[in-house]
């Protein structure tokens, strides 16, 4: 079983370092194109909400994503120290956001859900958030 | 690090709005404010997207699209949108962005569209 | 100032990981082709050498990379806790490899420090390695 | 996770070798093994190294390429090299591979070089 961790600074400009990274580990299960991007995607919108969300774009709190294959799948967990949620179920309603404001859709944990096959959701207000996704690649393999 | 570039050609009331490269949250603004200025000319109603060379997008992109239709519905403008790969495309889709905005094939059925909007 | 850790077990296939990564990383100082391929070819021998070297092969040891970005600069620290060495002065000769038998080059040291502006080894033998590079890409901005 | 492939063509006493993709240490094995059953045939002197497709390599590589060298010194064979791209031909030239290889514009070089040789 591989695994990785990775922390970084909560910067906007890390978005795209985070899901090249995660795509790049995910390249040993050989996903298509397609399965790259959709990789690419999710990761994309777990990291931004806990910038713009979790840590309210303030730039001095960590993003944390545990990354690991296993039997065939992507399990990646997306983690922040920020605010938190009260109602994970209102959040995870689509087209709801919090900051309509900045033009936020609504649509991230709609996106997650159709992308992977699994999205696991643990938060606790002024605690922080920790989203967990899983994606299947290759077939399951029986050891 | 520049992921996106943004070209814009006025064509009549119609912008022709070129992406290239990356559009997430980091991007967002400048793909907004690139826009923004663009909608300011009061004679512009139309906004054909044209995601060719868009090689990635998530929910920020689409939250900046909407606001731009935003914008044009008061003009009583279309948005068009050709060429987006099939990630991109998918997530337009789960986004419901075609029941407002029209898939067309690429800008010149585009322009055809909104040529018989005049 | 913007950061990362990036933790992931001592297995082959992690050095194209690895070395994407630290890329995506520091393509926010918007370097050249040439100088992404530089980065990544550095990483690649300081993250194959904490494997083979500081692991002997072992695929349950962690090899940990630090990153930051300052005043144009990427600095990067590789570290292994596997067996270190004895005589770093001895491992940074050119040609200078203790596994010929595995076809090895050594030329390791050589290239991070021809594709660096500058490097520092610390090991110890039992304790491990850490490698520090740094390598410019802006021009320094007097802030 | 396919990081490499290998294209070998045997013409008379030459193997030409195109490399594709990522050639590090975690590739090295997959490239001595291809290489070696190659050059089992025991009329093959001469290695044509072909770097165009090549878009990384590492000091692994550097040891495989040597590796093979070795292999052919004793049939009195040249190890050609063509086409690699700026960082992996300062890698080459940091190893010394140009003391020991030539360096040609491109395969039909080489094969002159090779066919002088006879
Ligand atoms: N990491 C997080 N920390 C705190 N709140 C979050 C986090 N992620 C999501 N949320 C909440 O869930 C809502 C819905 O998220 P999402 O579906 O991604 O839409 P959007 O990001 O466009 O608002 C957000 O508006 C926010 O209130
Ligand atoms: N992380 C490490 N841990 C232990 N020994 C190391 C490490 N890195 C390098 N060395 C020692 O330094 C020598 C030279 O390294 P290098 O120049 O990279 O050449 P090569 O990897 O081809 O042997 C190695 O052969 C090894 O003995």
């Amino acid at each position: 079983m591989n695994t990785f961790t990775l922390s970084f600074a909560s910067r906007s400009e890390n978005e795209s370092f985070a899901r090249v990274a995660v795509s790049a580990f995910a390249a040993q299960l050989d996903p298509t194109v397609e399965e790259i991007r959709e990789i690419q995607t999710v990761i994309s919108e777990a990291v931004t909400n806990a910038i713009i969300h979790g840590y309210q774009d303030r730039t001095d709190g960590t993003v944390t994503i545990y990354g690991r294959i296993q039997d065939g799948s992507l399990h990646v967990s997306i983690i922040d120290f920020g605010v938190g949620m009260e109602d994970v179920a209102l959040a995870r309603t689509p087209l709801y956001t919090s900051k309509p404001d900045l033009e936020r859709s609504g649509i991230g944990f709609t996106i997650m859900e159709q992308l992977c096959d699994a999205i696991e959701v643990d938060s606790a207000p002024g605690r922080g958030t920790r989203i967990e996704l899983c994606k299947r690649i290759a077939p399951v393999m029986v050891s | 690090m520049k992921m996106i570039d943004i070209a814009i050609e006025h064509t009549g009331d119609t912008l022709i709005v070129r992406l290239c490269g990356e559009l997430d949250h980091h991007q967002a603004d400048t793909v907004r404010t690139h826009m923004e200025s663009s909608l300011s000319a009061p004679h512009v109603r139309h906004i054909v997207l044209n995601c060719a060379q868009l090689t990635f997008m998530d929910s920020s992109g689409i939250g900046v699209i909407l606001g731009r239709y935003k914008q044009i519905i008061p003009r009583q403008g279309k948005l068009l949108i050709c060429n987006a790969n099939e990630t991109v495309h998918r997530l337009m889709e789960l986004a419901g962005l075609f029941k407002i905005a029209t898939l067309v094939k690429d800008e010149g059925e585009a322009m055809q569209h909104v040529g018989v909007l005049q």
